[in-house]
């Protein structure tokens, strides 16, 4: 893997501006997919007290 | 007459591979073991992606948005296609199972698109300077996401489970033979529409450094979008199935 | 041939999202004979006259009929077209030339109502309307959902006569209704 | 013969429910009007700004002529009764849609292109977009047919929500046959791709809208 592209870990942080989108991009995502997969799980519990 | 029994054997053989409960059982074995590996995959590659490649030489940092759009956005339209074909494996052969897929497939769908939605105008406003911009690619997308809806507001609005799956399938199968047209139609437009700016193309011509992490991360997210369909899935079954006695011994 | 069946029907199933409507349902018919399907509201009745249509599919078994069968179905709905006026209705079925449409229409007294918007008519009015396709109708095999339902008496002893007339010549019925009918028939009940 | 017949009932059914197709009309010519008023009169951005409003309006009549298409015979058991005659119900679909699109399409492309006189007081670009008017409304009353059979009895506004995305390379279509006749370039081009998507799906809509309604019945 190529070296550590940031000089520091603040660097890493806002990455000279553009950090804020990208790490916005970033808790969308990890938003979305634990919310889906705290949903479905949610409905498999409803479903299944349904049944018993 | 050799046709006959050749349907009649692939549907033996589909109906008793494909049934709801080897599917059900293959399903639970399978999931922890897709969950675990696609998880790492994914968590490795963003990391790889985001602070161990170079910045790039036009837009600086914020290509890195890449590693979560492009994924994004091509499992956004393969899952499209997966419904499509298993909406056509439903409305050809009958299978129930294949219904069951197809529905589960959609709600994923609509989220997937619009994460995809959601970073693709979120990249732009670095590159381009304003949150929406009428791009070929955003547009598509997010007509994709219209058509998810009215996929999902569709098989709602019907309480017979067997009429609902039929009329899903239907629009499912005719909505999967427009997006290549609606995708050229899109392109088409907006070429001449403004002049050629940057536009996030399936395929970037990036050097490799940075394409390496974004095949994992494709691979990554295709695999948790594939747990969460499986979740779907499950609540499908649950519901469809919930008085066939193999759902009640196995709750 | 006379003894072979006009329609016959074996183990028909039919269930809505896993709830059976009802299971193993045989029976055959054949010419002459009446099938007079009883059951409480909701308990597949009209569904089952659906499926001898062959509109919907059972979900299991099958019904099959003699070949070249004709038949003629009047269901809940009156199929008429409540804008139109009774005589455009009556070309819209393709009945206007039919000889004997004069003699019913009197014995319905709904001639001289001919220019009258359906939609005005009452229901009972408009139920016979619907029913002189079935007066009029040349098939063998008649299938009928509630056809008493809204009918006063005249008209009521009218079909019966009718229908009795129509199993003389050989036809089938199979029709539902709650009210008792005087014609002699097989009785199913669907619980 | 069998065609004629459903031809002439299909016709006898719609010349007497006027508002059918004339409340579409109407509305379209009450867009056309309306239109004008809402713009200050300089003529010269009336003109460029005709054609998106002349192409919406037709989407929003095409969306209103189809409302009750197929409803209307579901509901009073029509449809139940043709479907036992065994007549091929793709036929009938195709017949209905002729049908409306004679009753409703035809005469909104002629006042489009009248209007267009109006607006851009050009007789040579009202009679080029006679044409193209006559196959956009077929092909837009087609795929709306298909989203309203899709949500039969469940309102118009599930119907709208699946068609729109497929009326919309339509009005790519005709956004650029737009600048085709403003500029007179190549407008033959536009007029053949419009023909042919039209000749693809004149046929292969009717056969699946029969089948919905199909599924509709059972």
């Amino acid at each position: 893997m190529s070296k550590f592209a940031f000089s520091s870990f603040s660097d890493a942080m806002n990455m000279d501006g553009h950090g804020i989108y990208v790490w916005i991009v970033f808790a969308l995502f990890f938003i979305a997919l634990s919310t889906s997969f705290f949903i479905f799980n949610l409905l498999i519990k409803k479903y299944k007290k349904r049944i018993k | 007459m050799l046709r006959e029994i050749l349907i009649i054997v692939i549907k033996k053989f589909i109906h008793q591979f494909a049934s709801p409960k080897t599917y059900f059982y293959q399903v639970n074995r399978l999931y922890p073991w897709l969950l675990y590996i696609s998880l790492s995959i994914y968590v490795f590659a963003i990391i790889w992606g985001l602070f161990f490649t170079p910045k790039d030489f036009v837009q600086g940092h914020s290509y890195r948005i890449i590693y979560f759009h492009v994924p994004a956005s091509f499992i956004a339209q393969s899952l499209y296609a997966a419904m499509a074909i298993s909406s056509a494996v439903f409305l050809i052969w009958r299978v129930k199972l294949a219904a069951y897929l197809a529905r589960s497939i959609a709600p994923v769908g609509a989220m997937v698109t619009f994460i995809a939605l959601a970073s693709g105008s979120i990249w732009g406003i670095p590159t381009w300077g304003t949150w929406w911009e009428w791009d070929a690619r955003i547009t598509s997308t997010l007509i994709l996401f219209i058509m998810y809806l009215g996929l999902i507001s569709l098989h709602n609005s019907f309480n017979n489970f067997d009429k609902a799956d039929k009329l899903f399938s239907y629009l499912s199968i005719i909505g999967f033979v427009q997006i290549p047209i609606i995708k050229k139609s899109v392109d088409w437009w907006s070429s001449l529409h403004q002049p050629a700016s940057i536009t996030i193309s399936d395929k970037p011509s990036i050097d490799p450094s940075m394409l390496y992490p974004l095949f994992m991360a494709m691979i990554g997210f295709a695999g948790l979008v594939a747990c969460i369909v499986i979740l779907s899935s499950k609540v499908q079954i649950y519901i469809r199935e919930k008085n066939k006695n193999w759902v009640k011994d196995y709750v | 041939m006379e003894n072979s069946y006009l329609i016959e029907a074996d183990n028909l199933a039919y269930k809505i999202n896993e709830v059976k409507l009802f299971t193993n349902f045989s029976f055959s018919l054949k010419a002459g004979e009446a099938l007079h399907i009883q059951g409480s509201n909701g308990s597949g009745k009209s569904t089952l006259i659906r499926i001898l249509c062959g509109i919907t599919p059972p979900s299991k078994g099958k019904v099959s009929k003699k070949n070249g069968l004709a038949f003629s179905y009047l269901g809940h709905k009156n199929a008429l077209k409540t804008y139109l006026s009774v005589r455009d209705n009556i070309s819209l079925l393709g009945l206007s030339q039919h000889e004997s449409l004069k003699p019913f229409l009197l014995s319905l007294d709904l001639s001289e109502k001919l220019d009258v918007i359906v939609a005005n008519l009452s229901f009972g009015q408009q139920k016979k309307v619907a029913l002189l396709r079935i007066f009029l109708t040349s098939a063998d095999l008649i299938l009928l959902d509630e056809p008493f339902v809204g009918l006063d008496s005249t008209s009521h002893d009218l079909l019966c006569k009718f229908l009795e007339k129509k199993l003389n010549t050989g036809a089938g019925l199979v029709y539902t209704s709650h009210i008792p009918t005087g014609i002699s028939s097989k009785n199913i009940v669907l619980d | 013969m069998e065609l004629l017949l459903i031809l002439k009932n299909e016709a006898l059914k719609l010349v007497k429910k006027t508002r059918a197709w004339l409340g579409p009309i109407l509305i379209f010519i009450l867009i056309m009007v309306a239109f004008p008023l809402t713009v200050e009169l300089t003529s010269n951005n009336l003109s460029d700004a005709f054609y998106p409003v002349l192409f919406i309006s037709i989407l929003l009549v095409m969306m209103l002529a189809t409302e009750d298409i197929f409803l209307e015979d579901y509901e009073d058991g029509t449809l139940e009764l043709f479907f036992i005659s065994e007549k091929s119900l793709s036929q009938w679909v195709f017949l209905k849609i002729f049908m409306h699109w004679l009753f409703i399409g035809v005469p909104i492309s002629l006042l489009g292109a009248f209007f267009n006189i109006g607006a851009n007081n050009d007789l040579a670009s009202s009679l080029m977009l006679f044409p193209a008017l006559l196959i956009a409304t077929y092909i837009f009353l087609i795929l709306f047919c298909f989203g309203n059979s899709l949500s039969l009895t469940k309102g118009s506004v599930l119907g709208t929500l699946i068609t729109l995305p497929l009326t919309l390379p339509i009005l790519v279509v005709l956004g650029k046959l737009n600048t085709a006749i403003i500029f007179n370039i190549s407008y033959f081009e536009f007029l053949i791709l419009l023909f042919g998507i039209l000749s693809i799906i004149i046929f292969a809509f009717p056969a699946i809208i029969s089948r919905i309604i199909k599924t509709h019945l059972e």
